[in-house]
Order: C-alpha cells, then structure tokens, then sequence
C-alpha cells in the first residue's frame, strides 16, 4: 500500500505544481512550502513502506506484461536517499532559492525527476525499468534547464548522451525480451544462466553501455560538468549527489540480481581477465582523470562535478570486485558521496548567494563572514578526501582493500592517484573560497540565514555520524549484499569485525579526539595570542593595503600544469567524441544534398528508383 | 444508419455548395459540420465494420461493371481520423487563413481533397482508386500554393510533376492490372495475378508502388515532401503530414498486400522504409527552418510506419496503425504550432524564435508534448507505439529487422536532439514578455492534438480490442 | 509479322519513355510539362490497345447488331477520365508556370531551387 | 604493555618518548649535517632549547580561529598516526586500524597546517602548501605502490602483522630483502616524505620566504617544531616496519632509527634542490617504475 503511495506522491505532487505555478512569481512561499511538505511526506511513506520489502504490486498491462514495482532491500536503500535528500535540498531551496520567476519549473520537474528516479528503483520488471529510466532522463534534462543560460546548452549534451544511453536500452530491452521471452526479472534471471554466450553477451553489453553513460563513467563523462555546473546551485547538489547514481543502481541491479554475478562472470577467459576487469579498468580511469581535471577549475561548482565523476569512479571499483568487502565499499559510498557532496555544493550555494559567485580566482578569505559555510565545506572536503574521521574514508577504506587483498594492486594506486588529486583540489576549492585574503568588496559580506544553514548543520552531523559510527550504514549494506548474492560484510558499530579487518572509526576518532585535546593543551601552554588583521603580513618589507592584492590563488598548481598541459588540453577522448559529432553533424549534411531542389534530379530519382525496385524484386525469389 | 457513402457525397456537395453561396460563415459552418457529421458516421459504422466489411452499392449496379465500394474497419477508422484531424484543422484555419475573398475557396478545395481522402479508402477498384488519387493531388496542389509565394509555387510545381509522373505510373500498372485480369474490380485482379507471370506482377507491382506511393512520400520518391509540406500553409502542412501521407500509405500498402500479393514485397519495402528513415533523420538534423525540419521528420515518420506495416506480421500491422494514430496526432500539432510561431515572428528560422517560449508559454508547452511524444518518451503515446513497432520487429527477426531496429533507434536520437533544439531556442535568453499566445480557436486545436498524444497511452486498451479487425483490413480485401 | 497491337504497344511504351526522358533532361519548365503530356499520351494510347480487337466492332447495342467481337469498351472510358484529368493537371501546371516566371523571372529549372536541402 | 596498567601508562607515555626521540634525532641530524659541511654543528639537542624558546614567547601573532585550530590539528594528527604505528612491545591501536588508515591519517597534519596556513593569508605560505600538496603525487603514490605490492604479497593490510610476518625469519624476511625494488623505491619515497633536500622545495629557504612557515611565530612555529620531531620519528618507524622488519626491542628499535636517519641526512646534506615538477619527474621516472616492476614480480610469481 505504502509503495504504491509513495510512487503516487510525486507524481500528485507535479500535477499540483503544475497547478500552483500561476503562483510561482507573486508569492513563491506556496510553492516552496508545498513541494517541502510533499517531500517531507514522500520521505515519510518511504520510511513506512519498509514493512513491505519483498511484496510486488503489479499496475497497468502494457504490451501483454503488467507493470510491476516492489521495494527490495537495495531499492529501499536508495529510496530513503533519495526521499532524505530530496527533503534537504527542498527545505535548503526555503532560503536559498531567491528568483523563482527564473526557474518556473524548478519543482515541477524536481517532482517528475523523483517520480522518475523512485519508480527506477522500485521497478520489478524490464519495461517498468525503461519506462522510468526514460522518464527519469528527460526530467533530468528539464531540471537541467532550470539554471543559467549556457546550461540550456548544456543540458542538451546531456540529453544526446541519454537518449543515447536510453535506445540502447532500448535496444537491449527488445532483445532480452525476444531472447527471454519476457520482462519479468526472474524468468531473465533463469534464462540468462545458461544462454548462449553471444546472446549473452549481447544482452549484457547492450544493458550495461546506458548505465555507464548515465554513471558518467569514463570516457562517456563529457555531458555532466557543464550540464551539473551551470544548473541552479541547490540543484547541481541534488544533482551530484543522487541523479548520477542511478546509473550504478541500474549496474547493481543487473550485474548481481538480474543477470546475476555467475552470468556475468562467464564473459571472460580467466578470473582475473573479465568483463569486471574492464569495468574496474574504466573505473580507475573514471577516479583518475576526472579528478585531476578538477584541478584546473575555476569555478566551484564546476570543479566539484568532476568529482562527481571521479567519485563515481571510486563506486564503480568497489562494486566491480564484487567481493564483500569491496561491494560493501561501493554501496556505501553512494550514501557517503551523497552527503558530503551535498554539503559542499550548500556551503558553496551559500557564498555564492550573498556573494553572487562561485568564481574561485575572485572569491577568498570568507571564512571569517561566513564561519558555518566554511565548517560545512570542511567537514564536506575531509569527507570527499576521505581522511578520518569523516565518512568517505570509511567507503575507500573498504575499496582499498578490497582491491589489494583481492589482487589489483595498479587499479588501488589508481584509486590512491585520484585521492591525491582529490585533495589537492578540494583544498585549492576551499583555500580560494575560504581562506588567504578577504578581498575589499566581501567586507559586508553577512552568514546565511538559519534556514540555510539548518541543511548544512544536519549535514555536518551526518557525515561526522555515520564517520564514526559506520554500523549505522553497514548494517543496510549487509542486508542489501545478501540481496546481491554476495557474503554480507561483518559489521561492528564503529567499522568491521576482526575477520573483515582492523578498522574501529569510534577508536579512531576518540584517539584522534584525544591527541587533538593534548594539542589544545600545548597550544594554551604556551603564551596568549594576539589576532592581527590580514594586512599585517610578513611581505619582504613591502607595505599591504586594500589596493595590493596579496593572495596566491591563480594557477594553483602550477606544476601539474606545466605537466600535463598538453594532456589537458586535447584530451583523446573529448576530441575523439566531439569529433564524432562533427562527423555526424557532416554526413547530415551530404545526407540533406539528396534533395538537389532541381526537379530534374527528382524525376531521376523516381525512375531510379523504380529501375531498382525491379531488379531487386527479380533477384528475391 | 446512414449509407457510408455520404463520406464522398458530403464534403463534395458542402464543397459546390460553400463556392455557390461564397461566405465565410457558411464556409465555416460548412466545413465544420461536414467532417464532424462524417465522424459521428464512421464511429456509428465502426461496430458493424469490425464484424465484417460493409459493401456499398452505388445506383444499384454490381461489379464488374459497376464500382465497387467497401467500408472496412480499416476504411472505418481511417475516415474518423481524417474526419476528426480535419475539423480540428479547419477550426484552427478559421483563426489563421487570412481573411480575404479567397477564403471560401480554401476550405472548398479543404473539402474536395476530403473528398477524395475517404474515397480512396472506400475504392475497390482500381480505376477508381486512380481518380480519387488525382483529386487529392489536384487539391494538394492548389492547397501548397495557396500562399503564392515564391516558394509556395515552387514548391506546388515540384509536387505536381512528381505527381504526374506517379499518375503515369499507377496508369501503366492500371493497364498491366486491367490485360491481366479484364476487370478493375481489386478483388478480380488479386485473383488474376495468382496465375499470371511473376515478371508481368513484378513490373505491375512496382509501377503501382511508385504510383501511389508518390503520394505516400516513400523513399525516394519523397523529394516533393519537405517543399511540399514547408511552403504551404500550415494548416495544409498538417493534413498533408497529418494525414494525406498515412492516408496514401495505408491504401498503398492495402493494394500491395492485397491485389499484388502474388510477388513478395515486403523485403523491398522495408529496405525503402529503413532508408526513408534515415534520410529523413539526417536531412532534418542539420534544418534551421522550422518546418522543412517537421517536414522532414515525416520522412522518416513515414519509414518507420511503413517498416512496421511490411514486417507483414499481425503485430507489427497494429503497431504500425497504432503508431499512424500517434503521429498523425502529434504532426498535425506540432505543425500548426510552427504556424503560430511562423505568424508571430515572421520568419520560419528556428533562429528567430528566441525566447517565443516565455511569450507563448502554453503553445511552446505543447509543443514539447508533441515532440516528446514524437520522440517516443514515456509515459506519451509515441513511446508505446514506437516501442510496439520496435517489438514486432524484434520477433520478426532477421538481419533486416534488426537493422531497421538500429535505424529506427538512431534515428530517434537525432530526431530528439533536433527538436530539442527548437525547445531549446524557444526557452533561450527571454528578450521580452508580452504574451502573443495563439488565437483560442487555433489553441483548442492544438490542445486536442496534444491530448492525443499525451493521453493516447490510456486509449490502448479499448484500442486494443479494434486494433485486430482494423489491421486486418491491411492483410484482406474485404 | 507485328501485328497492329504490337506496334500501338511499342509506340505507346516509347511515349511514355521519350515523355519521362524529356522531364528528366529538360531545364525548361515548359517543355517538362511538355513532356509530362507526351508520357500522357503514351498511357493513352496503351490503355486503348488494350482493349483494341483486331477486326472488333464498336460496343454499341443496336438492334440487329451482332453482340459478339466487341472492341472492349472500359479503356476507352478509362481513357476519356485520363484525357480529362491530364488536362485539368496540364493547365494548373501552365499556370503555375506562368505564376512562377512572374516570381522568379525564369523558367530554368535550374534557377528555380529556392528551396533545397 | 598491551593491556591493562601497562597500557595506560604507555599511552600516557609514549608522547613524551616519541618527542625525546625526536629531539635526539633531529639534533643528530643538525650535527651529522655539520659535520659533513665541516662545521662544529649545534647542541645535541639543540631542538628542545628551540621548542623551549618558541613556546615561551611573548608575541603569539595568530590570523584567525583556523590558524589556531590547525595547529592543534597538525598535534593532534601526528600524535594520532604515532599511537596506530606500532612500535616494539606496543601495538595495541594497530587492532583498529590497519596500513590503510594510517596512510590516511598520515594527511590529517598536512591538512591542518594547509588550513592554517591559508588562513595566514600570505602567498608565500600558499605556495609552499600547493608544492606541498603536489609533492604527494610524487612520493606519496610512489610509497603506497610498495605498499600495495608488500601487503598484497602477504595478504594482509595490517602494519603489525606485515611486520610479524618480516620478523619471523630474521633478516632473510625482511621487506627490503625479500622484495628489494619495493624497499629501495620506498627509500627515495621516504627521502620526500621527511621534506628534506632534493625534495624540500615546499619550504625551500630564501625562495618563498620559508614556505607554509613564513606567517608562524613564537608558539606556531614551536608546535610545529613539536609536530616535526614526533613526525621523523613515525615517518622513520613506518618505513622501519614496512621494510626493515620493524623492531623486536627498543635496542634495535633505536639503532635502526639512527641508522635510517642518518641515510636520508646524508644524502640531504650533498643534494640540492629540484624545483617541483623536477621532483614529481623523478619519482615518475626513477622509484615509480621501479616498485611498479616490483609489484609485478610480485604477481608473476603469484601466478
């Protein structure tokens, strides 16, 4: 009962938007209010369908074959996150989303986006599965159009790479239909184990190929930088945080239950060269590349959706070990991500809304004007770095081993690559927002109000909670891995059994909390300080004021540049794909030259074409 | 009931009748009233016709020497869609057709080519069939150069040579038809060609195929099309792409199947659909003109309708029907919708639109329906007929098939990204803000189109129970 | 021995070709419609042979006329229908053309391509 | 000393062993230094008087809340890496966490003192911070990759255990032996991880004043003196335990200590300085091949 409600939900709640939008522009409160209500209630089925877990609910018949959708313990996983930050990033627009005229339809299409990403993940049977994967993406696509100008234009890079990614699902979806013989995942399921390879592989390729596209897994990651960046700032977050991952969903969901880990470990020549070797290949490249191309940003946002890809990098190796202890990783750092990432998309929507940019060379210093923004972006970089005691270091600790112990040493230095970039980037991120020079015009700059900060404080907490305590996580995770077919990971409150592993966050973090403590102790040994103002600086005798910039935070690591310009700047496989749609974009035009508009030609045609005809039905017997 | 063949008297005599008394208002009234009493008449036939065809005698005179007539259920509810797209469109022309004392000949000439619409799908004989194929390409000439421009006659010429040459065409395989069998009637011929030699119905298919087919815009004897279809009027742009190319289509393929079946054509059909498909796809791709674009995406609409006709498979004939449904649905909008654009800009460059969306927000809403619905997003009509279409050509099988489905799906990706293209010009930087939303008459038009298409999906189930009999009238000749 | 059929046959089949070769060939809209009209009377003539008997009478009922031997007259009426519609096509196509020279001030094929691609 | 009284206490104690460690490292490292550049060279634990004179200063110039607390942070985090490597007779925190956390931990002072010094406002410190921070891709990826080839070899990720594992056959055991290209590349690694010269272009004197240093003074700069003498001697212990069999008695413990330390001063005292992307060159070129080839090896004879 509660899982069909809480697939109506949004669904009433875009119908109703659409309703309420002659408001939008007099008095958006409605608006707002309403969609948090809507949300707060959608969150609060959610949490009440749990009971329901395992129960199927069978709706409309389409084509011979009812459509079906049911909670199973990982698409309850993910439900609750999207029902947890979907309330957050509603209640975070409360406050921060000022011009409603301006994004007429930002909560329309949050509404159908959820409906969407909701129906994905309660989905029992393929066409189910399509249906909201398609419906998902072109709410995407709307979504991405309620933002800046140059991200309408964005947008649309988005939707070719997902109407690409949905007609080969399509695709696929026809052809597991016709080879199956249905769209029921457990008929596939069985069918599937002992296909034919080339049927088999196939099937899977044609399956896998749209949810590494929508993962934005390398080198199919062009259309999110500019698409997330340029969108409205709470929802780049939102964005970043849930949307891309349901491209992994699609991946978990089919590689360990629809076709099953025995399924897909058959299209290989050895354990150790596979197609899950492939995935773990492009998954270090995802963490790798991306990540250090978020070095060069300038802008914020736009350097913290490459790390949006890279992150998802991280995920995508934890679950293609498919072993407990990596999938345990890969699970976990989806919530993770989520969550810091989403802190740190606040924080910055915050300096952006009384600063009025997320530009990094203009912005720093504001650390002192906005000291919660500055806390939240912490908490959020350590937690994206994945240093203790946050929770992202939990999920790559996971991935860490999991990959060393279970013998890919290259693709663990890969991953270890991309965490040095992270955190070179994370702190070139919050070093130009935060910290060196307040510039002059920031001087009146004022902390966000107590609505905004509200989701950033729960944030905060959430990171930090589930940093130390990661059982609170791992017990989800176990349950969902039994749902996988994979030996569920033995979980303690603070990290992972003796068996498992030497990990203990709660000892971690007292130890850590401890040693800090005798670090306050030396540090209030020693003699009072005094606060100086910036201008008080050492610079070789030379005098600061307000008209000297003294500030480093252009070309920032100006090494790596001097190294990898040229690699930077004509990457292979952006050129390679810009030039596919060069390519494209050419044969349209030689394709157009048909239609010569000279009647002649056409007459030509048409006797042709009968020529033609008739030969070929001479030769078909 | 009321004999079906009021469905050619009617809109004939509203035609002389609307000239003799040469007012708008009565034109209008006229033109109305005809194709909404023709609906109420096919939906009051349909239930009879899906038990079994229903012959019409003319003056009492039997084939063979009288011209036999029949309503099918194909024939049933080909005519309510025509019926019903025409009112709709002659409500929207009644805001945008220029007022002037040309105008009642406009919806005279709407009217005969109404006419000769539902005569095509009652024909049963093959002569007959070629003189109802003139009177729609008469009146579909006059209609594309009623705006005579430039452009308009241009593209008027282009449609009346090839159509000539179709004539020529449908003439030779009349001729070859006639020697074989001694009659016109199509069920003698089909009978006639069971016996006859493979060369002699191979040549006589084909001349038939390119014949009519001119008028269905198959490939490649579809170059009049996007001319034909950008330049006239677009209320005339959507009966044209509304319904006239799948009205063709369908008594085309009906023919084929039916009176030509000694030859397989199949195969050949689908090799033209696939690259009707994806010359169309291509050639729209790269369109900064708004309506060759639309124009253009019927081309390749038309290929997959015809792919999914020749699959010759009961299920890809229902998707394919169901899928003409759609389009016509979504066509027809999207067309008189550029109208409206076309108006209120003064320019048919998708360039000059910029940021119509914020000043027609309902028109521009529709707009994305119906090319949402083109394009085949869920939960829209156009994906489950597309989706259908594709099904049916997976359980065909076949190297064929499976390359139609890779057309089709890669055609779809760039038909996307070029009408999302307009979506995307039509919500760019907003220049102004005064609304110049369309006329009301224009805008229910275009609503009921739409909700068509978006509420389409709930039809299929009650569609599903005619869809059967309605796709049996492509196989036999009842 | 040909036969008289066989020559209309022919002479019908070369219409239609010469007609179709002068549309494909021609740049002047004049003579494309010219030759639109000589494919035209090429299916004339065929669809006539069709029905022509060698030695037939006239299809007329008449008292005391024999009923047998007819020349089949259906041709004939499909012929009569086709002259009239390849007339009616044939002035809308001269007028068009006239309406086109007015606009374009050509009637070069060539020349007339404003709309293309 | 692994649980009960004895536990307490040498967690208690172990702070003020590791920094007295650290100060009779660093100041052997001052003389060794001297001494090869022919000098007298300073007190033999001329670090304490330096602790003692900065922390007793009356001026304490501080830029902000995060100056402060960075300080703290780069305390705290080097006393928390110390307590998790295990030491002779002491290995208790290594049951919490393995290898993995402590090559993670390892960031939390660099972190610190990053935050702090961008607080300090001044470009010189940025600078330093940013070489800094690049530095890692250098030596600390380098180190890792013997790491992961070590710990895959044996199976396990934890430091103890890696350690128990080198010390059950005697020298022949030992990392460096048994797997010489991961001994010797972490050598170079642990050469840039200590920030001494040919890879101390972070603080690099006289270039950019003295790098994340230049705005610390008086209690700053104590505590980060306090930070780097505990920090050699972690730094050392870990490659110790990784490579060199770690230690079964504090004799040995201490002997290798100076031993190691006296390597990396060496080579300190005859080299100059790379600037930073000479320095990311190298590594790339020279040690992170070398433990990539080791690592192969590795799984060769896996297979």
């Amino acid at each position: 009962m509660y899982t069909q409600a809480l697939l109506a939900l949004p669904l009433v709640g875009f119908v109703v938007t659409i309703v309420l939008q002659g408001t939008a522009r007099r008095s958006p409160a409605i608006l707002k209010t309403w969609a948090l209500l809507a949300f707060v209630a959608m969150a609060a089925v959610a949490t009440l369908a749990f009971p329901e877990i395992g129960d199927t609910y069978t709706g409309p018949m389409v084509f011979g074959s009812s459509l079906s959708i049911g909670l199973t313990d990982l698409s309850w996983w993910f439900v609750m996150m999207i029902a947890g930050i979907t309330v957050l990033t509603s209640f975070f627009t409360l406050g921060a989303l000022r011009d409603t005229g301006t994004y007429p339809m930002y909560y329309g299409w949050l509404f159908l986006k959820v409906f969407g990403m909701l129906g994905l993940v309660m989905s029992r049977d393929l066409l189910t599965f399509f249906i909201m994967w398609e419906i998902m993406s072109w709410a995407t696509y709307f979504v991405m159009q309620q933002g800046k100008e140059e991200g309408r234009e964005a947008a649309l890079g988005y939707l070719v790479y997902a109407i690409v990614a949905g007609m080969v699902l399509l695709g696929g979806v026809l052809f597991i239909h016709q080879s199956a013989g249905s769209f029921e995942f457990a008929v596939i399921t069985a069918y599937m184990a002992k296909a034919e390879f080339g049927i088999l592989l196939a099937s899977v390729l044609l399956v896998l190929v749209p949810f590494l596209i929508e993962a934005a897994v390398y080198p199919a990651h062009g259309w999110l930088p500019s698409a997330y960046a340029s969108s409205e700032t709470s929802m780049t977050a939102y964005l970043s945080s849930i949307s891309t991952r349901m491209g992994l969903f699609g991946l978990i969901l089919f590689v360990f239950s629809v076709f099953g880990l025995k399924a897909i470990d058959r299209i290989g020549i050895s354990a150790h060269l596979n197609l899950r070797t492939i995935l773990l290949v492009l998954a270090a490249l995802t963490a790798v590349l991306p990540t250090y191309t978020a070095l060069f940003q300038h802008d914020a946002k736009r350097l913290l959706t490459w790390h949006s890809i890279g992150q998802g990098g991280y995920m995508l190796l934890g679950l293609a070990t498919a072993s407990t202890l990596g999938t345990a990783g890969g699970l976990m750092h989806i919530f993770n991500y989520m969550t810091y990432v989403a802190l740190i998309i606040f924080s910055i929507a915050a300096v952006e809304y009384r600063t009025g940019t997320t530009n990094l060379n203009k912005l720093g210093g504001l650390i002192v004007k906005q000291p919660v923004a500055f806390l939240g972006m912490l908490f959020g970089i350590i937690g994206l770095a994945g240093i203790p005691p946050m929770n992202g270091f939990v999920s790559k600790w996971f991935i860490y081993r999991s990959l060393i112990l279970g013998g890919y040493p290259f693709i663990a230095l890969a991953a270890f690559i991309a965490t040095v970039g992270t955190i070179m980037s994370v702190y070139k991120l919050i070093h130009n927002t935060f910290l060196g020079q307040l510039p002059e015009r920031y001087n009146d700059v004022k902390e966000v109000g107590l609505l905004m900060q509200l989701p950033i404080w729960i944030l905060m907490g959430v990171v930090f909670t589930t940093g130390v305590f990661p059982g609170l996580i791992l017990q989800w995770i176990a349950k969902i891995q039994v749902g996988m077919g994979i030996v569920p990971i033995a979980w303690t409150l603070g990290g992972v059994a003796r068996e498992a592993g030497d990990l203990n966050m709660m000892v971690v973090t007292a130890v850590f909390m401890a040693t800090f403590a005798v670090g306050a102790i030396i540090f209030f040994i020693g003699g009072k300080r005094r606060i100086v103002s910036q201008y008080d600086n050492y610079a070789a005798g030379h005098f600061l004021n307000k008209d000297v910039p003294y500030n480093f935070n252009y070309n920032f690591y100006s090494a790596f540049d001097h190294i990898f310009e040229k690699l930077y700047h004509d990457a292979p496989v952006q050129t390679a794909i810009r030039n596919l749609g060069r390519f494209v974009r050419m044969v349209a035009d030689y394709v157009r030259r048909f239609f010569t508009g000279q009647i002649n030609t056409y007459a030509a045609y048409y006797v042709a074409a009968v020529i033609i005809a008739l030969a070929i039905l001479k030769e078909i017997p | 009931m009321v004999s079906p063949m009021l469905f050619i008297i009617a809109p004939l005599a509203a035609a002389f009748l609307m000239i003799f008394i040469n007012r708008r208002g009565a034109a209008l009234a006229l033109s109305l009233l005809t194709p909404a009493g023709l609906a109420i008449l096919g939906v009051s036939w349909l239930p009879a016709t899906l038990v079994r065809a229903q012959p019409i005698v003319v003056a009492s005179i039997k084939a063979p020497l009288g011209i036999p007539l029949s309503l099918d259920a194909l024939g049933a509810g080909m005519a309510i869609l025509v019926a019903v797209s025409s009112v709709l469109i002659v409500l929207y022309s009644s805001s945008y057709i220029h007022r002037g004392h040309h105008e009642v000949r406009y919806y005279a000439v709407v009217m005969i080519l109404l006419t000769s619409a539902f005569g095509l799908v009652l024909t049963r004989d093959i002569f007959n069939l070629f003189v109802f194929f003139e009177i729609l390409c008469i009146s579909s000439y006059i209609l594309v150069s009623w705006e005579q421009s430039g452009a308009a006659l241009e593209a008027s010429f282009k449609y009346m040579v090839l159509g000539s040459i179709g004539s020529t065409f449908l003439l030779v395989s009349i001729a070859l038809a006639y020697k074989a069998a001694g009659s016109l009637a199509m069920a003698d011929i089909a009978v006639a060609f069971d016996s006859a030699p493979r060369g002699y119905v191979i040549m006589a298919a084909v001349t038939f195929l390119f014949g009519v087919g001119v008028e269905a815009a198959i490939f490649p004897v579809n170059s009049w099309l996007p001319d034909a279809h950008s330049s006239a009027p677009s209320s005339i742009s959507a009966i044209l792409s509304g319904f006239v190319i799948e009205l063709a289509l369908v008594v085309t393929f009906r023919v084929l199947n039916t009176v030509f079946a000694a030859v397989d054509v199949l195969p050949l059909l689908q090799i033209i659909a696939i690259a009707g498909v994806l010359v169309g796809e291509f050639s729209a791709f790269g369109q900064k003109d708004l309506k060759r674009m639309l124009a253009y995406s019927s081309i390749s609409q038309i290929g997959i309708m015809l792919f999914a006709l020749s699959l010759g498979s009961t299920a890809g004939a229902q998707a394919g029907l169901s899928h003409l449904l759609m389009h016509a649905g979504a066509k027809s909008a999207l067309f008189l919708i550029a109208g409206y654009f076309i108006l209120r800009t003064g320019s048919r460059l998708i360039d000059d639109y910029t940021g119509l969306g914020y000043r027609m927000p309902v028109s521009a809403a529709l707009f994305g329906l119906a090319a949402l619905s083109l394009v085949g997003a869920p939960p829209l009509f156009g994906f489950f007929t597309k989706f259908q279409i594709l099904a049916a050509a997976a359980a065909t099988g076949g190297g064929l098939a499976w390359f139609g489905i890779a057309s089709i799906l890669s055609g779809t990706v760039l038909e996307a990204v070029y009408l999302f293209r307009v979506i995307r010009v039509l919500f760019a930087q907003p220049a102004e803000r005064s609304r110049v939303e369309m006329d009301l008459p224009a805008l229910v038009s275009v609503a009921l189109f739409t909700a068509l298409v978006v509420f389409g999906a709930l039809l299929l189930p009650s569609l599903s129970s005619m869809i059967g009999p309605i796709a049996d009238g492509l196989a036999t000749l009842h | 021995m040909i036969s008289t059929a066989q020559i209309l046959y022919g002479t019908s089949f070369a219409l239609i070709i010469i007609g179709l070769y002068a549309v494909l060939s021609q740049r002047n809209l004049i003579r494309i419609v010219i030759g639109l009209n000589v494919a035209d009377v090429g299916i004339n003539i065929l669809l006539v042979t069709l029905g022509y008997i060698e030695g037939g009478r006239v299809p007329i009922f008449a008292p005391g006329q024999p009923t047998t031997n007819w020349v089949d007259p259906v041709p004939a009426a499909l012929v009569l229908t086709a002259i009239v519609i390849g007339f009616g096509v044939t002035a809308l196509m001269l007028t068009l053309v006239m309406r086109l020279y007015a606009k374009y001030g050509t009637i070069d094929a060539s020349r007339i391509r404003g709309l293309k691609w | 000393m692994n649980s009960g009284i004895g536990l307490i206490v040498w967690i208690i104690a172990y702070p003020f062993v590791s920094f007295s460690l650290g100060v009779l490292l660093g100041g052997y490292g001052r003389k060794l230094t001297a001494r090869i550049q022919r000098r007298v060279g300073p007190s033999w634990i001329q670090p304490f008087f330096d602790v003692v004179k900065l922390m007793s200063k009356k001026t304490n110039v501080s830029h902000g809340y995060m100056h402060d607390v960075a300080m703290m942070m780069l305390v705290g985090g080097t006393l928390l890496t110390m307590y998790f490597v295990p030491v002779p007779g002491f290995h208790y925190f290594s049951q919490f966490g393995d290898y993995i956390v402590i090559m993670y931990i390892l960031l939390v002072p660099p972190l610190g003192m990053a935050l702090g010094v961008g607080q300090t406002a001044n470009p010189n410190g940025s600078i330093g911070i940013a070489r800094a921070l690049q530095m890692l891709a250098g030596y600390e990826v380098t180190f890792v990759l013997t790491f992961i080839g070590f710990a895959m070899k044996n199976g396990t990720t934890s430091m103890y255990e890696l350690m128990m594992i080198q010390q059950s056959g005697g020298v022949a055991t030992w990392g460096l032996v048994t797997n010489p290209l991961l001994g010797v590349a972490a050598l170079f690694c642990l050469q840039g991880m200590m920030n001494e010269k040919p890879f101390e272009v972070v603080i690099a004197p006289h270039e950019i004043a003295t790098g994340p240093m230049t705005e610390m003074g008086g209690k700053y700069l104590g505590m980060m003196f306090i930070q780097h003498l505990i920090n050699l001697v972690v730094e050392l212990t870990i490659y110790m335990n990784l490579f060199l069999g770690g230690a079964t008695n504090w004799f040995e413990y201490v002997a290798k200590l100076f031993a190691l330390f006296t390597l990396v001063m060496s080579v300190n005292a005859v080299y100059g300085r790379f600037r930073t992307d000479s320095a990311l060159r190298f590594f790339w070129k020279l040690p992170l091949p070398m433990a990539a080839l080791g690592v192969i090896l590795i799984m060769i004879n896996g297979i």
